[in-house]
């Protein structure tokens, strides 16, 4: 047996030790240790990260509360604010999907409700392996399955999210969850222990052994022994949590707390550690009052549990027994186990006796921020200048096209999301299956707008590119159902950080993200890092994710990618120039993932959703859908499968025709609108310095894509392409 | 008329309920409490969707016991109107106020879509003011929708037209592929002997205004105000 | 102290989606041979209950009332004393 | 012909809400010297086998393999020669 001392098996390095001593000025004993590791812990103190994510920017007129908080919060007008966050859940979902993903929803939806908001829906973004694979199904299957059993039964909508495949996420998926909720400013709460003797309550189920170390855990690479050391898995209880969003509610609505935080990673030690850290207080805790589930708990368990469904608050003495009460009411658990104190220390008490006392600004602040080296990984350049035009053209484009929509990163996800309750609150007025949900604001003529995306493919082959990519492609979704981007939150999955090129994917990513956010004038206010996605030391393609939220003044005002009527006519706004390089057509027929990623001109990019949302509002359009995975082929075959409706299209060629019909493109929208409104919408694209072309118009049970030569490239019954759209996914299961 | 929505631990469509009432329908609406021991007052009770107690041990099987419950039989026994919605479906059958049971659906997934049903009975305090034989349009959300009864029970409901929805195509046939839970005949809701209480697994609080997408479940709520303002007419007439 | 454990099964007869799952999950796995598959639920009560006689009335009223839905579930339970 | 009954419980110290939520319905019935419930799966599985050592195996491999989440359940079981 190898016997590493207490501090290495917690996982801190020699120097952070040493660092810990210093601070303290001697040696801490094993639980303050545990107090440093997971605080310390990439999940907790960003280590690795932090210098890279000052790069995003983060304020903005409507930008009410940024990055550091539970969660960031925008305002909506009306004196109203949306609040929102998204978070990964990625290790424990390998290990146990259907656990995994649901405490993941329960995670984040405590990050909401702590803010004083109730929350009004839920997005994911999900990357498996191949559905080839049984054990990928089995880990699919059970992380939708998670989602949808916590998510259901919280009475949350699940209103949107993606899913993709790659190879890269066989053993290591990705499940991050974002959570929107909705606040009255006036009721808006930080997580603060302010006020010197105030009580410290903790609320909702009991300390039970669960999770201990999960945060540290995340913070690993996966391996055989990770595997072995099972007891990190929690089992969420959604009910607990639903009577919480209401108890919390009641309390925060009903003025009686000055702070409140869910108690996540590294539960009661981070939740306490940083609501103390925020108001520059102490703490004192006494952890025999902690209410357990198990007999025989040490401290140090107690403290690093990371049982689910628990609430910190901090209230004045006097609220003690109306707090309670309005606990037990909603059949709920609710003990006061500590106090604010002056002092600036951390001190946990077991009865009578202190069993840690360490400054909290030393757990909260102290941790080493490291600038890790960057470089350029061979691949790259490899990647980058490989020759992809040489493949041959197929010779059935419309055989090609059936293969593209049954391909599971393009076809449906209807398998998905049937399995999340997404109507529950009566607000979907857009529900999944759009370029992004729309929510109404009851009460209000408003719309909140949902998406969440992120293409890692072409992060992988050049994560500047890709980076910028996702932003964008996250607004222009926004601006296609008409909402103005009005802020976003961010995933950021990588591998170990520790090594140059993964570090390197990460800069770079952050790099382009932050760029396409200045330029589109989005503020980035909340946000997580999940690194050491890798297994064996094969890392996952780089997966930053992007969550976004856009504002409909006027929902009476929006729009849906489906073709409406026949004599419609379809248009496409933007430049139009797709590339074969880095194309999901590319991959999946020729099996290349080469070449150049689209390129993206920011300032056309803004004029071109601009341009989309004031047609929207305007009622000149009647449908818009962007250009995505599969290019403007597959874009046109959504909108006719959707308006179960098709469409003549003639086209001129520039180039290869399967490179105009799937090669992939940044900044491109299909839009219809009948035929009285077609020189209005020119004119206005025009004086936007848009520029656009007309393809064809809606019509006839076919979707027709052919040469001004009269030669048909696509011809495809949309039946049968609905069929295999839509049943590819279930198919596999 | 006056309506009370039952709030349950994990109940999760009773605001939605409430909003449909009050903001849809303009009438008067109360949340009530499970605790609470009594209905005087009201003229409708609706138990609405979600997940009581978590739907821990059976769906509705805890909730069945709230106190609230022996004052909703006691309602129900004096002829007042109690619609069970999903979750409020599953607590009725529980309680023994509706025959049968629920099993999780066949497919063993969780489902939320748009179903169409037809209206089998139009006869009723719930549905008046939809046509004999209508194929109309609801959501539906739930794992376990899937209705069994034994056959006696089965064709006491068929003879005494007590099966008010099935699923069916759009076109309102009911066949299998319509069936979107294994539901025994595709029932999709039922009532009791003398039609006063109603249960069902779709949603027609989800579809009562235009803006999500159709309100063809508007027209249930809108046959309960016109069945009690005949039964308040003829109550009137009666006293003379 | 006694503990019970009760089983609660579908009653013959009644469709079990569930044991149908995953007779079929079996067969894809190379388990042909297994004919049939029922799922029901296992409790395990521990009662602080001074005799037996009381304990068994109880577990069995327990059963009727809210352990198992008399329509479609049948239950069997066993009883046995355990040290506190 | 075997009949296997196996038993699927969540592991000690697994959070079980379901045997939360019944324990709390119980008490509230007025069975409060009900100290815990644990609720689990009991499958019963009729397997057309030979002979009791491969039924033995086979179940066992199909328990590891489908039947219980090895990550937050343990199994037992019990095998029974039944007629055909
Ligand atoms: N995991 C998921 N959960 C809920 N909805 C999803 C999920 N994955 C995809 N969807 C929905 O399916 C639709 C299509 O998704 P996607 O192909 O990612 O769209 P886009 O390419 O426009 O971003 C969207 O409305 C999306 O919200
Ligand atoms: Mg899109």
């Amino acid at each position: 047996m190898d016997s590493k001392p207490a501090w290495a098996e917690m996982g801190l390095t020699a120097e952070e030790y040493a660092r810990i001593c210093d601070l303290l000025g001697r040696e801490p004993n094993y639980l303050e240790t545990g107090l440093f590791a997971v605080l310390w812990s990439e999940h907790c103190a960003y280590k690795n990260s932090k210098p890279v994510l000052k790069l995003f920017p983060t304020t903005g007129p409507r930008v009410i509360q940024g990055p550091g908080e539970n969660a960031g919060i925008v305002d909506i007008g009306d004196g109203q604010a949306v609040v929102f966050k998204i978070e990964s859940h990625n290790h424990p979902s390998a290990i146990e999907p259907y656990q995994g993903a649901a405490t993941g929803v329960g995670g984040i939806v405590r990050d909401i409700f702590t803010m004083g908001a109730r929350p009004i829906a839920s997005l994911n973004s999900l990357r498996f392996g191949s559905l080839d694979d049984a054990k990928v199904r089995y880990l699919c299957g059970g992380v939708v399955a998670g989602i949808a059993g916590y998510g259901n039964c919280i009475g949350i909508p699940t209103v949107g999210g993606e899913v993709s495949f790659h190879p890269s996420y066989t053993e290591n998926p990705l499940v991050n969850a974002m959570c929107v909720g909705l606040v009255e400013h006036k009721d808006i709460r930080l997580g603060r222990a302010a006020g010197v003797g105030n009580l410290v309550m903790l609320v909702g189920a009991r300390t039970g052994r669960d999770g201990i170390h999960g945060c540290t855990f995340a913070s690993e690479e996966l391996s055989e022994e990770s595997e072995q050391r099972r007891p990190a898995v929690q089992v969420g209880d959604p009910f607990m949590e639903k009577l919480l969003i209401e108890a919390c509610l009641e309390v925060i609505r009903g003025n009686y707390i000055v702070g409140i935080q869910d108690l996540g990673a590294a539960g009661l030690t981070s939740s306490s550690a940083e609501m103390a850290g925020r108001a520059g207080t102490g703490l004192e805790l006494d952890v025999s009052l902690v209410p357990r589930r198990e007999k025989g708990m040490t401290p140090y368990e107690v403290m690093l549990s990371e049982s689910q469904e628990r609430m910190l608050l901090v209230l004045e003495p006097d609220k003690e027994e109306p707090v309670r009460k309005i606990f037990e009411k909603w059949g709920l658990e609710a003990v006061v186990i500590g106090r604010v104190t002056g002092d600036g220390i951390y001190r946990v008490r077991d009865g009578k006796t202190v069993v840690a006392e360490v400054p909290v600004k030393a757990l909260t602040d102290g941790a080493p921020v490291y600038h890790r080296l960057g470089r350029e990984p061979a691949y790259y350049r490899e990647k980058k200048n490989q020759p992809v035009d040489t493949v041959p053209v197929p010779e059935d484009l419309g055989q090609v096209l059936l293969q593209l929509l049954a391909d599971p990163n393009i076809a449906s996800k209807e398998w998905v999301y049937r399995q999340y309750d997404h109507m529950v609150m009566t607000n979907t007025v857009v529900r999944p299956g759009a370029d992004a949900a729309v929510l109404r604001v009851k009460g209000t003529g408003k719309g909140i707008a949902l998406t969440t995306d992120g293409n890692s493919r072409y992060c992988y082959l050049d994560p500047y590119r890709g980076g910028m990519a996702a932003v964008a492609e996250a607004a222009r979704n926004l601006s296609c159902v008409g909402a103005e981007p009005i802020g976003l939150t961010d995933c950021l999955n990588f591998g170990n950080p520790e090594k140059p090129g993964i570090f390197w994917q990460f800069e770079e990513a952050v790099k382009g993200m932050s760029e396409a956010c200045r330029v589109l004038e989005i503020p980035v206010v909340s946000g997580n890092v999940s690194f050491y996605n890798e297994t064996e030391g094969e890392a996952i393609y780089p997966t930053p994710v992007v969550g976004m939220v856009g504002l409909l003044p006027d929902i009476a005002r929006r729009c849906t990618p489906d073709f409406k009527d026949p004599g419609d006519k379809i248009l496409l706004l933007g430049g139009f120039s797709p590339e074969l390089g880095a194309s999901e057509y590319l991959a999946l027929v020729h099996k290349i993932e080469a070449g150049r990623v689209p390129g993206l001109d920011l300032d056309l990019e803004k004029r071109v959703q601009a341009c989309c949302r004031s047609l929207v509002r305007e009622g000149l359009i009647k449908s818009a859908h962007d250009c995505s995975e599969g290019g403007l082929a597959v874009a046109l075959a959504e909108c006719s499968i959707n308006g179960n409706v098709g469409a003549l299209l003639e086209v001129e060629i520039e180039g290869r025709p399967d490179a105009f019909l799937f090669g992939e493109v940044q900044s491109c929208i299909v839009i219809t609108c009948v035929p009285r409104d077609l020189a209005q919408v020119e004119a206005a694209a025009r004086e936007k310095s848009v520029p656009y072309r007309l393809l064809g118009e809606v019509g006839g049970e076919r979707l027709v894509i052919r040469e001004a030569s009269g030669r048909a490239l696509i011809d495809q019954p949309v039946g049968e392409m609905r069929r295999v759209w839509q049943e590819s996914i279930g198919n596999y299961f | 008329m006056k309506f009370g929505v039952v709030v349950f631990p994990g109940s999760n469509c009773d605001m939605d309920c409430y909003h449909v009432i009050d903001q849809v329908l303009g009438h008067p609406v109360e949340y009530i409490w499970h605790r609470e021991q009594g209905l005087a007052g009201y003229d409708c009770v609706i138990l609405p969707g979600g997940f009581s107690y978590g739907d821990y041990l059976r769906t509705g099987a805890i909730a069945r016991f709230a106190p609230l419950m022996d004052a909703v039989s006691a309602f129900a026994a004096r002829g007042g109107l109690v619609l069970g919605i999903c979750n409020g479906f599953q607590i009725l059958l529980e309680a023994g106020l509706l025959p049968g049971a629920m099993r999780r659906n066949d497919s063993l997934q969780f489902r939320c879509h748009d179903v169409y049903l037809r209206v089998e009975n139009a006869n009723t305090p719930f549905t008046n003011r939809y046509r004999p034989g209508q194929v109309i349009r609801m959501p539906i959300a739930h794992g376990e929708g899937n209705y069994y009864a034994d056959p006696e029970t089965l064709a006491e409901l068929n003879r005494e037209h007590r099966i008010i929805f099935r699923y069916c195509t759009g076109d309102g046939d009911v066949a299998p592929e319509a069936n979107p839970n294994g539901s025994l005949e595709n029932i999709a809701g039922i009532c009791n002997k003398d039609g006063n209480v109603l249960g069902l697994m779709p949603h027609p609080e989800r579809c009562s205004e235009e803006i999500l997408g159709y309100d063809d479940g508007k027209a249930l709520f809108m046959s309960v105000l016109h069945w009690w303002g005949l039964k308040r007419e003829r109550e009137v007439v009666a006293r003379g | 102290m006694f503990q019970a454990r009760i089983y609660v099964t579908l009653k013959t007869g009644i469709l079990d989606p569930q044991g149908k799952a995953v007779k079929g999950a079996l067969a894809t796995l190379g388990y042909g041979k297994v004919e049939d598959v029922r799922v029901g639920k296992y409790l395990v009560l521990t009662l602080d209950y001074p005799d037996r006689f009381l304990a068994e009335k109880d577990v069995k009223e327990m059963c009727d009332r809210l352990l198992a839905n008399p329509v479609i579930e049948d239950y069997t339970f066993e009883l046995q004393e355990v040290a506190k």
